[in-house]
């Protein structure tokens, strides 16, 4: 457990440099995001009422009020969160190649810990894990300072006030990120984790069994997702609803823990007796 | 005893292993020899579990390989097993947080003898010198086993002397060690026991010093006379 | 531990603003509205057990007199089941679950005292196109909990591109599926309305009908026939009641030069179809409700069929225009003109729904806001009498707050 | 302490005939302190187990001996001592013999050459 813990701390370490530039894009390009949307929209307001004298009601009619929701529809905040999104994608890869690239493998290192080595992969998982909810929290703090912004740049009559649960709600993306239910949290990152693990028990048999596992890998990407998905397949597939929405609900549930724990397992036998430096 | 029995292992096409088998004691220096690509290296990693071989049998003191053998036994690869952004320090700390073998004092005085600096990044560090370091973090934890692959290659005159000192040196003491080599010359005198391999098989296993009291001959003699003939 | 600082820092800002935000959320919940039926004049009893589903800016609702019920305050489960899922559907699920596995669609169910019936359209699905046409269906006797089942295959199933169902009902034994068919050709009007008829005791199909299978009618062109019953009704009425409704005749050729140009609508016929005797009957309308027909197609309106009875309603300048034409005997029961005060003629603004609940006539507008001044009305089918008028308020903030438009999708019977 | 060490002779034998010849030349004095073994194997880049084996090896002939924990000495024995000289000298002319045989020259000549040679080194 000590291990563990050591071993999350020095991932987290590891990644710590590129994690702060992209904490630092974010804000940055949220923040700058908010100031330029709220000063052109002022701007145009200032032109269309004094220069081309149109009355304050008419020019919300036409052009309608600035609220948070414009921001959040913006490149300036979707952006750096696809940025974050993509740059995790590729670490859920780099966290495992990188200690095999080069000179200096470290796997040699990581693999020759007299701890399990099951560690290794749940701490590298873990440090992903907590990485991310990192960055959404980021957003999290972020936005009511953003509304604040907003709220500094833009005169009251011409915007829409808005909370965090109001913005999180009226945009898709962030609705997918932060869920206004608790429970759908969980499910929502269950599957992401669950999706975490498949991938690392492909990229073992990669590093297990190279060529072949590559393929392997693929293959087992397939059948896990099959397994999982297999009652919407069902449903969907013979266009029959034999399952009631809670049968499924519960189906799921147990799937999606059932795969990750086969893809634990198989990557706890592929570490121990496969994994090849 | 290192024990290796019977090991196979393919790569590919390609049978580097076909059967070998040997054993290593403790207290003594001992020395796979080969051509490259013979599969010395290979044997080390089989034994340390990080290439895992097709069959065969490796015991250490009678005991399978586990995780809480790597107490008991390390491996130190040709080249450096760190971040190379890490410092040397840093290095250390590494080693200590995981390891219990891991002895300080030990390490400290390593420091010393090789004239490394601790806050030096492993990366700004000359050859001989993150070789060096290499060894240190083997050298530095209490096994009772060191397996050491091709330790000399590739490195200055000046380091490989000191290197070599380490095995004369009471680092190396009462340890088993295991070391590859394709480059006998400069070591004959400091090994025990000679394992000449080829097309992954042991062609020949012998002690070095009945090896010339009996038969009068150097390691390079039979090497000569094993791969020519 | 000063070490760790950056991994602790992370964990303790995830576990700040994570739990923050869901704990906020769960403590301070959402500040919706909450939103009741109140009563401006008459009997509030008449809502009783009735409910309006509708939705508040991206909220769904289910408003009643006793207040509103929002989607979010649902269980996750509940929520992931569904909000609006037909009262009779959940209720039949939770009464013969195994039964009812796989059959969300009321459509095809049939109940009576005695059974549950069930048809359901089975075929394949290749490149696009559907073939091999079937029809499954189950039946389960309410008393001995027994299940039967049996496919038949649609006859002459070559011939169609798609088959639908409309309606299943039972009667003596014999169950009567109603469908669509899409013909396999290229003729401009291709549905065929067919009444299937299965003997249950047998497990084998006894009749197959065609409701209205003249093309040319006296008005022109058969365009489509349509099925007029509420499909929520699993049974009760003795009539099917279609609509035939015909087009100007056309020229292909010339259509395929136009392809933005419609026919032009002529007329409707209805045809009525007596479920216990199976004869099919073409009914003369009265020239007024005709005449309400036509101004429909402009203005809001609708047809519904209920106990037997037509009823013809239209939204007018003054109020509704409401006529009662009885199946049984051919003749128009009743004509009124209900009358609705100018201001309040919301109505007309928002396509209203209507419904007919033990013979009364409710009318509810599509939107409500804060302008509609009655947008809820309950009128005696018999007199035309207002019997109700009412509307949603925000009950904890009645008027001050800004109220956006509460849109009304159903108004359902608990 | 440098050696240049043959690779087809046990190293053991090497360290022990360096050692005698250290005696013999009384480089190393009855009484001497020698290194420990480790010492003398980082001395002469030999295996530690080599050099135990040549300590043994003295010590059971009589060259050196240990009391208790204090470092091994050279023995002060005059008849090992002695000994030693005789077996160094008998060895070397043991070789000369063996290497001046084949060229067949007569004994006094080479006894004459070997007193010219002798001195005049020493000279």
């Amino acid at each position: 457990m000590k291990r563990y813990l050591k071993l999350v701390n020095f991932e987290i370490g590891r990644f710590m440099k590129i994690y702060l530039v992209l904490i630092g894009i974010t804000i940055l390009s949220q923040l700058i995001g908010v100031i330029v949307m709220a000063k052109n929209y002022v701007a145009n307001a200032n032109e269309v009422i004094f220069v081309d004298s149109l009355p304050l009601e008419q020019f919300i009619e036409q052009y309608g009020e600035m609220g948070m929701m414009d921001v959040v529809g913006s490149i300036w905040f979707i952006g750096p969160i696809a940025l974050c999104a993509a740059a995790f994608i590729f670490y859920i890869f780099f966290i495992w190649y990188r200690d095999w690239v080069g000179k200096n493998t470290f796997i040699y290192r990581l693999l020759m810990l007299p701890t399990s080595r099951l560690n290794i992969l749940l701490s590298k998982a873990t440090a992903i894990f907590i990485m991310v909810f990192g960055l959404v929290s980021v957003q999290l703090i972020l936005l009511p300072i953003e509304s604040m912004l907003l709220k500094w740049n833009v005169p009251f009559d011409f915007r829409i006030d808005m909370t965090v649960s109001e913005i999180i709600n009226n945009n898709s993306y962030l609705f997918i990120l932060i869920p206004d239910s608790f429970i759908q949290f969980i499910i929502n990152y269950g599957i992401g984790f669950m999706v975490v693990f498949i991938l690392f028990t492909a990229i073992l048999f990669e590093r297990s069994f190279r060529w072949k596992g590559a393929l392997l890998g693929i293959i087992y990407c397939a059948i896990a997702s099959i397994i999982f998905l297999a009652p919407l397949i069902y449903e969907i597939g013979f266009e029959a609803s034999f399952f009631y929405t809670e049968e499924i609900f519960v189906i799921e549930i147990i799937l999606g823990i059932l795969v990750t724990a086969m893809s634990i397992w198989l990557s706890k036998l592929l570490l121990n007796k496969k994994v090849t430096v | 005893m290192i024990e290796a029995k019977e090991l196979k292992k393919r790569f590919g096409r390609k049978q580097i292993l076909n059967g070998v088998s040997f054993t290593a004691n403790k207290g003594e220096i001992t020395c796979l020899i080969g051509i490259n690509g013979v599969g010395k290296t290979t044997i080390l990693k089989g034994i340390m579990n990080l290439t895992p071989m097709d069959s065969g049998q490796i015991l250490i003191d009678g005991e399978k390989m586990s995780k809480d053998m790597y107490e008991k036994i390390t491996f130190i690869p040709d080249a450096i097993t760190m971040i190379p952004t890490m410092t040397i320090a840093e290095a250390m700390q590494f080693m200590q947080d995981y390891y219990k073998s891991w002895n300080q004092a030990r390490a400290t005085e390593l420091l010393r003898f090789f004239k490394l600096k601790q806050e030096e990044k492993i990366s700004s560090l000359s050859k001989g010198n993150t070789a060096k370091v290499n060894l240190l973090l083997g050298l530095a934890l209490d096994v009772d086993y060191l397996l050491m692959d091709e330790p000399f290659s590739g490195i200055d005159i000046f380091s490989r002397e000191q290197i070599a000192d380490v095995f004369t040196s009471h680092l190396v003491e009462d340890r088993g060690v295991v070391i590859t080599t394709h480059e006998i010359n400069d070591i004959e005198h400091l090994i025990d026991k000679v394992v000449l391999l080829d097309n992954g098989v042991v062609l020949k296993e012998f002690r070095t010093e009945e090896m010339r009291e009996d038969e009068g001959k150097s390691v390079v003699d039979v090497m000569r006379e094993v791969y020519r003939g | 531990m000063i070490r760790y600082w950056k991994s602790i820092s992370i964990i303790l800002v995830v576990i700040l603003a994570i739990g923050a935000f869901y704990i906020q959320a769960a403590f301070a919940g959402k500040s919706n509205p909450e939103f009741a039926i109140t009563t401006k004049s008459g009997d509030e009893t008449v809502f009783k057990n009735i409910s309006l589903h509708s939705n508040y800016q991206m909220d769904d609702l289910i408003i009643s007199t006793e207040g509103s019920k929002y989607q979010d305050e649902l269980s996750y489960v509940d929520r992931l089941v569904g909000f609006y899922t037909n009262s009779k559907i959940k209720q039949l699920q939770s009464d013969y679950r195994s039964f009812m596995r796989g059959k969300g669609d009321i459509t095809e169910l049939y109940e009576d005292e005695g059974i549950l019936a069930y048809a359901e359209v089975e075929f394949k699905y290749h490149r696009g196109e559907a073939s091999d046409f079937s029809i499954d269906i189950e039946v389960l006797d309410k008393e001995s909990k027994e299940r039967s089942a049996f496919t038949v295959d649609v006859p002459e199933k070559k011939n169609y591109n798609y088959v639908y169902i409309n309606d299943v009902r039972v009667i003596d034994g014999t169950l009567k599926v109603t469908t669509t068919n899409a013909l396999r050709s290229d003729q401009f009007n291709s549905d065929e309305v067919h009444i299937y008829h299965f003997n249950l005791t047998e497990q084998t199909l006894v009749k197959d009908e065609i409701i209205g299978a003249e093309q040319e009618g006296k008005h022109g062109k058969l365009d489509y026939v349509r099925l007029m019953n509420d499909y929520d009704e699993l049974s009760g009425e003795k009539y099917l009641v279609f609509e035939m409704v015909y087009v100007e005749d056309i020229n292909l050729e010339d259509e395929n030069l136009h392809p933005d140009y419609y026919p032009e609508y002529i007329g409707s016929e209805f045809l009525t179809y007596n479920l216990e005797t199976g004869e099919q009957k073409r009914i003369e309308i009265p020239d007024e409700a005709e005449q309400l027909m036509k101004q429909m197609r402009d203005t809001p309106g609708e047809i519904i069929v209920n106990n037997s009875k037509l009823h013809f309603i239209e939204v007018t300048e003054t109020g509704l225009e409401l006529i009662v034409y009885n199946i049984e005997n051919g003749e128009t029961e009743s004509k009124q003109s209900v009358e609705i005060p100018k201001t309040d003629m919301d109505l007309q603004m928002n396509w209203p729904m209507f419904k007919i609940i033990d013979d009364k006539l409710y009318i509810v507008s599509s939107q409500i806001d804060r302008e509609t001044q009655s947008p809820i009305m309950v009128a005696d089918l018999n007199s035309g009498d207002i019997l109700y008028v009412g509307t949603v308020e925000d009950r904890d903030s009645g008027q001050e707050k800004e109220i956006y438009g509460v849109n009304i999708y159903d108004l359902v019977v608990d | 302490m440098n050696v240049n060490l043959n690779k087809r002779e046990p190293v053991y034998l090497q360290v022990i005939r360096h050692f005698k010849e250290q005696i013999a030349t009384k480089r190393l004095e009855p009484g001497q302190e020698i290194p420990s073994r480790r010492e003398l194997a980082n001395q002469l880049k030999i295996n530690p187990n080599t050099a135990q084996r040549a300590y043994k090896e003295m010590e059971e002939q009589g060259l050196i001996y240990t009391e208790g924990n204090s470092p091994s000495k050279i023995t002060k024995d005059e008849k090992v001592l002695g000994a030693v000289r005789e077996e160094l000298i008998g060895q070397a002319i043991d070789s000369f013999i063996a290497a001046i045989r084949p060229i067949d020259v007569p004994l006094d000549e080479v006894v004459g050459l070997i007193q010219e040679k002798y001195k005049g080194d020493k000279a």
